[in-house]
């Protein structure tokens, strides 16, 4: 399938996005955020669905889990290969699935978990870029293989077909996590490939993404300026990417990162007080490549965090709302409300405005 | 301040012998080129005003009159072309965004020109058109996969078809709101599609109370601006297109501008009389494809599942995937309007200079449909500056299931494609309001001619598949292997899945 | 009884001829018997000025052509004159004597010529009034015989100017005497009337007003002058008396038909005893405009009555829509045309007009409730008709009234749906 | 009628209804409807529907003079290209309200999100009237041609009740809203003004029916608290272009 | 009998039955010389009114209850026996207006010397009237008529 990868067009399309975060760490099975995406069935096509889980690994939180899928046991082994060049392999495993009625074709499901070792001649490398040169590496050299996720105690699960589908076929019941995010997707050029469902992700990031980005372009060509190359011709691929550069890489707060992303119009800017008109200036004028312009909302999640986040004038949906510990962020009211029916509070963020789970102080997850 | 800058188009000449100072010229120029003068009681001319419409030369009883372009040469520069300099002058003067009408007519590749088609000779036969059926009958709606009988000894069928277009003949008239153009036109256009047996598009306009009784031949647009959207409107024709996009001008929205929405206007649109029609670029509802989704099926609701709802888009860079999405958004069918669409009005910048031929998008479309399986769950219709039957047929052959015309319908209807549409003085009463031009398009002499044309066509078609030895349209539907390009690249070839001439 | 028609008519002019044409209408066979006092064969009595005036020739003055009442399938009695109507017997007799039957009797007799009675000498020989073709031979054959160079005309109402006009032909200084303050009063409105004698003045015509004719004098028997009251002598060889006609109603006195002034008909045209009917200047029919019954004595009236009668005395259902004053002269070379009511009649009358004295231009308009009831048009004539069948309609002109008097007015002006009836040629009557 | 919708999806849903009007029934009690699009699309005079739970996007999408009351929140897209008819909602509003309504009333309780109202428009006796009971989102009337929005600011919420670009490409109508708005919060197609005698017997019959609605007192909100936010011109757009 | 039917709302109001009248009553025929030699000497049969952006070209209706023939005092306006069509027989006419005095739809007038009157004469010489056969609009129409 990996024709797919080379094709000339970037994936666009619609979606569902729901992500539900227990800021207690409390961890929950998946049993729910199947349900809440399975309410916006409507959204989204059977070409695709995915979730993404943090927490899952409480055993093995130190390590990277590497969740891979291979077309051909060729790239399984090739694979395989280059991981036990670059790093080391604690342990691997099929990524276990049940037999499902809607699944069909599915490619071969390996996880491992592994630790990088610090490269001698290259100092200025830590093992998270090291992980990301790996991730990139099996992703653009390695055909027929496909790195799901790559993070530590969390995983991506997707595939082909409706996400409630997909979400049984994983068994993602057995799993339990503190975040939740799930995607339903709608996309308008693919045939299916696993790979190129939602979330996306790198390191510990992961993102579902309603919209497009008209900007991709751009944001492509500024990323790999910093070493990132998307192989995948989607423009969620780009938010993952960005999420990683701006907060990991360039230390960002967490704000700014999302105001370089979806910054405030120029007008806006101008009445701001000195101070901060000087910030959001600098913000647009050196992040300008990292713009997001075009529609969409996204739920990021992260170790510890969910971000949702919007464009600036707010064209795709998002809801929000908080229910005991939980953060709620979905494309509908009638998800949060499928498992949560009576919700504290139930609010619309402004385009723009990241709504933000953390942790509460002192829970450590990983 | 005089507008010095501003040079004429074109020249207008009287033959002092032959004019017979009549002064039909004089009443028929909407532009006022022509001018009598009381005191020396002869006909005068203005060149600056000429729009080159032939409206007056048509008239002139002794043809007294011919228009030549004016000859009024720059230094040749082959960047800085007189349109451009022109155009700078306009701005620099007035201001403001440069409006045109019709659609681009710069020299860009016409790709159908590239393509010839096949005929049989000897190891397989042609047939005579004149003699044996020659079926072009069209159904254009959603088609399952494959069909359901139940067992027992007279299998029955148990699927049901969802709801088709028939189409006499595979050209269809594209969306002309009543507003862009004249109500007799829209006349001409829903009886014409009646007495031929094919649609009608009312555009974005509503649908006048007066030709709701042609409505089973016509298709109802709902775009941005909802004008005339109703339930009444929506359940009225035989089909709903959904207008996303639109050739000329694919991006952006329109202006019907408020001395243009007459009381009639108003009625059909639905809107107070004399207010502009803000058609928006976007949807507000639609900002996603899941949103389009969402909007096909709010008609199907409201519809009850009972018409074809159907999408139109402009050919842009990536229309087969935006078609592939449309047709997994519920669309029956996928209208493609390519760059070379006509429009009453368009920045000329856009028109000039986005979108995609349909050629292109046409293979791309069709060849991705059929990759993803899809193909039969939509239909799918051309436009984008249809000439002739030959255009036709090629598209057919390249995977259209029929073509939409409109700058085509608007010549037969009399129209000299001079491109001043959105000035709304059309001298040939087509693309204006005013009661005075209006009148001179007779729809009863509109209607006949564009039955004329299409049943003219049709037999052109007839004739080609006869050559070809195919005597159902669905055996030219997708059949490229009876095309062959000339002057085409390999990957232009490529893109539009044919072979070169001689292979 | 010599003989017994279907169809008697008493008269041989426009209101006969229509009427046999309207029988012919709806009876194709009936037998028609029409009789007449004068010998010709229908003329167009209007034209008798003409051919004093030698515009017309002989053969032009035939209303209808030369074998009309054959193909009409008519008995025509011409030269025979009708002294007494029995409508008990329904038969007429001739002054031979003679007893005709009928079933169904028009009398379309026309008018007598007013010569009156207190003015001396108006038995001298030159002394005429001018209604009938006679009339013209008559006149012609006195000034040939007695190289007349002057004339005056009593009376300077249409049939007087119409003479007038002819003697101008004729090369004859005219002399017109009036006792009105203008001439042609009956029919225009003072201006008009005014332009009128303005243009006949500049001919060399001579215009007397406020007088007239005392005495007539003679010498040997012939006229030579006629007295005026105001005491001024007009030295003059041929008078004419034009002052009017009276319907001509003697061969009906004493029976009983009712007459007033003229032989009185309804709609249908029916006198007051059945199977006798009336039309032309004989009758007194409804008047369009105030509705009452009137003689008017005007050629498209007559038409109208005569078709009217002769539909209905076929059995056919037609009927009179009230007759409208309207006469159409030229002053020399000045065409006019007057209409209904020419002056308000009171307050309640509205006037519009437009003039321009020296291109002899005037068009007027008289509105009252927001109709047309009456127009005048001297010089610019063109599209008068437009307005007369406004009036006729009674249409309520208060939406365009003031397009009316303007020089473009057209049809085009005038409410769609009137307009698309008149354009459709259909029927142009309410 | 009263139908359960749990675990129906939208389309056997809105048969359901459909066949029963056609039959004649006209009240309907719609219970834990959670998602169910289109409740309503095309519905005309002489239905009622109460709703309970969260119904699906372009509720009332075309409706035509049905009633519908939501005893919640509602999603997005309510009353899409309406044409007739009446809806309340008891809770919030999402985004996309009113798109294109041509007539009809709309009266929420809470909140609206972002470009409600967006293509208003009027026509005849048609007279769409949308009611915000608290506050709006960005694009609030963006592109109206007609009709009338009543932004309440029910609860005084600090700052403006309304948000940015309110009445962009506006060309008709009016909106009228009840606390601060800066003149950098409207699209230049608008101008305001207090209201005036000629809006006031207007605007107090709307906040009297929506206040009846909700069983809030009327006089709370008084006509003199209001801005009249309406469009400069009918023709925004006229000296766009060069000819 | 055939009736030229005006359709106004298509009348564009250019004039070319006008023009083509007025060829057509030409002593040649062409329509140069036609309008060179003898424009002044004809008044065309067929006028077009207008008024703001309304016009129609109006022939004589030929109606079947022609008022002119009524008014006419010689005679010479007379319905045509075999076409049906209202034409004045220029011989006889005396110019004393009463046709024009008559005619509601104006169809008539004083002809180019002023002596007589002049009206479209149906062109029954030719297959279809010239004003129809040249009408670019259709907005006249010779149809049949009961």
């Amino acid at each position: 399938m990996a024709t797919n990868r080379t094709l000339p067009f970037k994936d666009m399309g619609g979606c569902s996005i729901s992500g539900v975060m227990d800021e207690s760490g409390r961890r929950f099975s998946g049993e729910e955020i199947i349900r809440s995406i399975r309410n916006m069935h409507e959204r989204s096509n059977g070409l695709g669905g995915g979730f993404a889980a943090y927490g899952i690994f409480p055993e093995r939180a130190d390590q990277y889990c590497m969740q891979l899928m291979f077309d051909t046991p060729e790239a399984k082994r090739e694979t395989e290969a280059l991981l036990d060049e670059r790093c080391n392999v604690h342990y691997a495993e099929d990524i276990p699935t049940r037999p499902h009625e809607a699944i069909t074709d599915e490619p071969l499901l390996h996880r491992y978990f592994v630790s990088v070792e610090p490269d001698k001649s290259r100092p200025h490398l830590d093992e998270n870029d090291l992980m990301v040169e790996l991730h990139m590496e099996i992703n653009t050299t390695i055909q027929d293989a496909f790195v799901f996720s790559a993070g530590k105690n969390m995983g991506c699960f997707k595939g082909v077909g409706f996400p409630e589908d997909i979400g049984e076929y994983f068994r993602l019941e057995e799993y339990e996590a503190y975040t939740w995010i799930a995607h339903g997707r709608f996309p308008t050029n693919t045939t299916g490939w696993w790979g190129g469902a939602h979330p996306f992700s790198i390191l510990d990031w992961a993102i579902v993404h309603n919209g497009e980005i008209s900007s991709y372009g751009i944001n492509k060509r500024y990323l790999r300026n910093f070493g990132y190359e998307c192989t995948l011709q989607t423009d969620t691929e780009v938010i993952a990417y960005l999420f990683d550069l701006l907060i990991r890489k360039h230390g960002l707060p967490l704000e700014v990162a999302c105001q370089a992303m979806a910054p405030p119009f120029w007008e806006d800017i101008e009445r701001m007080p000195e101070r901060e008109q000087a910030q959001a200036k600098a913000i647009r004028a050196v992040y300008g490549g990292a713009l997001l312009n075009g529609p969409f909302a996204v739920v990021v999640g992260s170790t510890g965090r969910m971000i949702g986040f919007s464009d600036r004038t707010k064209l795709r949906p998002q809801v929000c709302a908080r229910g005991g510990d939980r953060l709620y962020i979905a494309s509908e009211e009638a998800a949060i409300r499928t498992i949560c029916p009576d919700p504290d509070v139930v609010w619309h963020p402004d385009g723009g405005e990241p709504v933000v789970g953390e942790l509460q102080a002192g829970v450590q997850v990983a | 301040m005089p507008n010095w800058l501003i040079e004429p188009d074109f020249v207008v000449e009287r033959d002092p012998d032959r004019c017979i100072q009549c002064e039909v010229c004089v009443r028929q120029c909407a532009n006022e080129a022509h001018e009598f003068d009381e005191e020396l009681q002869e006909v005068f001319t203005d060149s600056t005003r000429c729009v080159g419409c032939h409206r007056c030369a048509s008239l002139c009883p002794t043809d007294a009159i011919s228009i030549r372009p004016a000859e009024l040469e720059f230094r040749p520069n082959e960047n800085w072309s007189a349109q451009a300099i022109r155009n700078i002058y306009k701005q620099s003067e007035q201001g403001g965004v440069l409006l045109t009408g019709m659609g681009n007519p710069e020299p860009l590749p016409i790709y159908w020109d590239r393509m010839l088609l096949n005929a049989s000779q000897v190891t397989n036969p042609s047939i005579d058109p004149l003699r044996e059926p020659m079926e072009l009958l069209t159904h254009i709606g959603s088609k399952p996969q494959r069909l359901e009988f139940s067992g027992g000894e007279t299998p029955q069928l148990e699927t049901t078809l969802g709801p088709q277009l028939e189409l006499h003949v595979p050209v269809m008239f594209s969306a002309m709101s009543y507003g862009s153009i004249s109500y007799n036109a829209s006349e001409a256009l829903a009886r014409a599609a009646n007495e031929v047996g094919t649609y009608a598009n009312t555009g974005e306009g509503g649908l006048h109370e007066d030709l709701r009784q042609y409505a089973g031949r016509m298709i109802v647009q709902v775009a941005s601006g909802r004008f005339g959207v109703d339930v009444d409107y929506l359940n009225s024709g035989a089909a709903v297109e959904i207008k996303i996009g639109q050739g000329a001008k694919p991006g952006i929205g329109g202006h019907l501008p408020g001395e243009k929405v007459s009381a009639d206007i108003s009625a059909t649109r639905m809107i107070p009389e004399g207010t502009d029609a803000l058609s928006p670029a976007p949807h507000h509802d639609i900002y996603s494809i899941e949103d389009l989704r969402q909007l096909i099926y709010a008609i199907k609701e409201a519809t009850r599942y009972r018409k074809p709802v159907g999408v139109k888009i402009a050919a842009v860079h990536h229309v087969a995937a935006i078609a592939s999405g449309c047709v997994r958004a519920g669309a029956d069918f996928v209208a493609i309007d390519g760059y070379r669409g006509g429009t009453g009005a368009a920045p000329t910048m856009i028109r000039n200079n986005v979108g995609i031929p349909i050629e292109f998008a046409l293979a791309a479309v069709d060849s991705r449909l059929r990759e993803e399986g899809i193909r039969q769950d939509a239909g799918l219709i051309v436009a984008g500056s249809f000439r002739c039957a030959a255009d036709v047929v090629k598209a057919i052959a390249l995977g259209a299931d029929a073509c939409y015309i409109g700058t085509a319908a608007l010549v037969a209807m009399g129209c000299h494609v001079c491109q001043k549409c959105y000035t709304g003085r059309c001298n040939w009463g087509i693309a204006t309001q005013d009661p005075y031009l209006t009148r001179r398009l007779n729809p009863n002499i509109a209607t006949r001619r564009l039955v004329n044309l299409l049943e003219s066509w049709a037999h052109e078609i007839q004739e080609i598949m006869g050559g070809m030895g195919i005597n159902a349209i669905e055996s030219l539907r997708g059949n490229r292997d009876h095309l062959r390009g000339v002057n085409l690249t390999d990957r232009e070839l490529n893109v539009l899945g044919i072979q070169m001439a001689g292979e | 009884m010599k003989s017994k028609s279907k169809y008697l008519i008493i008269g041989n002019s426009v209101a006969a001829v229509a009427a046999v044409s309207g029988i012919r209408q709806i009876d194709e066979s009936g037998e028609i018997t029409l009789v007449s006092r004068e010998p010709h064969h229908t003329y167009s009595r209007p034209l008798i000025t003409y051919l004093l005036g030698g515009k017309v020739t002989e053969e032009q003055m035939a209303y209808r052509p030369a074998d009309w009442y054959e193909k009409s399938n008519v008995n025509a009695l011409l030269g025979t004159e009708i002294t007494r109507v029995n409508p008990d017997e329904h038969t007429v007799e001739t002054a031979d004597g003679e007893t005709l039957g009928y079933e169904k009797l028009l009398i379309a007799t026309g008018g007598t010529p007013i010569v009156p009675g207190n003015v001396a000498g108006t038995d001298a020989a030159g002394v005429f009034t001018f209604t009938t073709w006679d009339d013209a031979k008559a006149i012609e054959a006195y000034i040939a015989e007695h190289g007349v160079e002057s004339a005056v005309v009593v009376g300077g109402g249409l049939i007087g100017l119409k003479s007038v006009e002819a003697l101008i032909e004729l090369g004859i200084q005219t002399t017109v005497v009036e006792l009105a303050e203008t001439m042609l009063s009956a029919s225009f409105d003072r201006t008009a009337s005014e332009l009128a004698q303005r243009r006949l003045a500049e001919e060399g015509v001579q215009v007397r007003t406020s007088t007239t004719t005392e005495e007539i004098l003679a010498q040997e028997g012939r006229v030579v002058a006629a007295k005026l009251t105001d005491g001024e002598t007009i030295p003059c060889g041929l008078v004419i008396f034009a002052i009017g006609v009276l319907p001509a109603t003697e061969i009906v006195e004493g029976t009983d038909i009712e007459i007033d002034r003229g032989i009185v008909v309804d709609d249908r045209m029916r006198t007051s005893v059945e199977d006798v009917y009336a039309a032309g200047d004989v009758a007194q029919a409804r008047e369009l405009i105030c509705g009452e019954k009137r003689c008017i004595a005007i050629f498209p009236n007559a038409f109208r009555q005569g078709d009217v009668a002769g539909r209905n005395m076929a059995g056919g259902d037609a009927s009179f829509e009230g007759g409208l004053v309207m006469n159409s002269v030229t002053v020399v070379d000045v065409p006019t045309i007057s209409v209904g009511v020419t002056e308000p009649l009171d307050d309640s009358y509205e006037t519009m007009v437009q003039l321009d004295e020296d291109a002899y231009t005037y068009r007027k308009i008289v509105l009252h409730d927001g109709r047309i009831v009456g127009a005048v048009f001297v010089g610019d004539i063109e599209r008068a008709g437009i307005i007369t069948g406004l009036i006729r309609e009674g249409l309520d002109v208060s939406n365009f009234r003031d397009m009316l008097i303007s020089r473009d007015f057209g049809l085009i002006q005038l409410p769609t749906e009137y307009r698309r009836r008149v354009i459709s040629g259909t029927g142009t009557r309410a | 009628m009263r139908i359960d919708a749990a675990g129906i999806h939208y389309r056997q849903l809105n048969e359901q209804i459909n066949e029963a009007v056609d039959a004649g029934e006209t009240e309907f009690v719609l219970d834990n409807v959670l998602g169910h699009r289109y409740i309503g699309a095309g519905l005309r005079d002489g239905v009622h529907l109460t709703i309970n739970g969260i119904p699906g996007n372009d509720l009332a999408a075309f409706m035509d003079g049905a009633e519908i009351e939501v005893h919640s929140n509602v999603q997005d897209g309510v009353a899409n290209t309406m044409n007739a008819g009446r809806i309340i909602v008891h809770g919030d509003g999402g985004d996309i309200l009113g798109h294109s309504m041509r007539g009809g009333h709309v009266l929420v309780r809470g909140l609206v999100g972002y470009r409600c109202g967006i293509h208003c428009k009027a026509y005849e006796e048609r007279l769409p009237v949308m009611v915000v009971g608290t506050t709006a989102g960005d694009y609030l009337g963006e592109y109206m041609a007609g009709g009338v929005i009543v932004v309440l600011n029910a609860e005084d919420t600090d700052g403006s009740p309304v948000g940015r670009f309110c009445g962009t490409g506006m060309h008709g109508g009016a909106i009228f809203v009840r606390g601060e708005i800066e003149e950098h919060q409207l699209g230049a197609e608008v101008t305001v003004e207090p209201v005036g005698e000629a809006d006031r017997d207007m605007l107090e019959a709307i906040i009297r029916e929506w206040s009846m609605a909700f069983g809030v007192d009327p006089g709370r909100f008084a006509p003199e608290e209001f801005v009249k936010i309406f469009p400069r011109s009918s023709r925004p757009y006229g000296k766009l272009y060069a000819y | 009998m055939k009736r030229i039917i005006i359709h106004e709302e298509y009348c564009i109001g250019c004039g070319l039955c006008e023009v083509h009248c007025i060829v057509k009553h030409s002593r040649t025929g062409k329509i140069i010389r036609a309008f060179k030699e003898e424009r002044d000497q004809i008044v065309p049969g067929v006028q077009v009114e207008r008024d703001g952006y309304e016009s129609f070209a109006l022939q004589c209706r030929h109606c079947d209850d022609a008022v002119c023939i009524e008014a006419c005092m010689t005679g010479a306006m007379h319905r045509d026996p075999e076409t049906g069509a209202v034409l004045c027989d220029t011989d006889r006419c005396v110019g004393c207006w009463m046709c024009i005095m008559v005619c509601p739809a104006g169809a008539i007038q004083q002809g180019a010397d002023g002596t007589v009157a002049s009206k479209c004469d149906a062109c029954t010489d030719e297959e279809i009237p010239v004003c129809v056969a040249n009408c670019p609009n259709e907005a006249l129409v010779l149809e049949d008529e009961e």
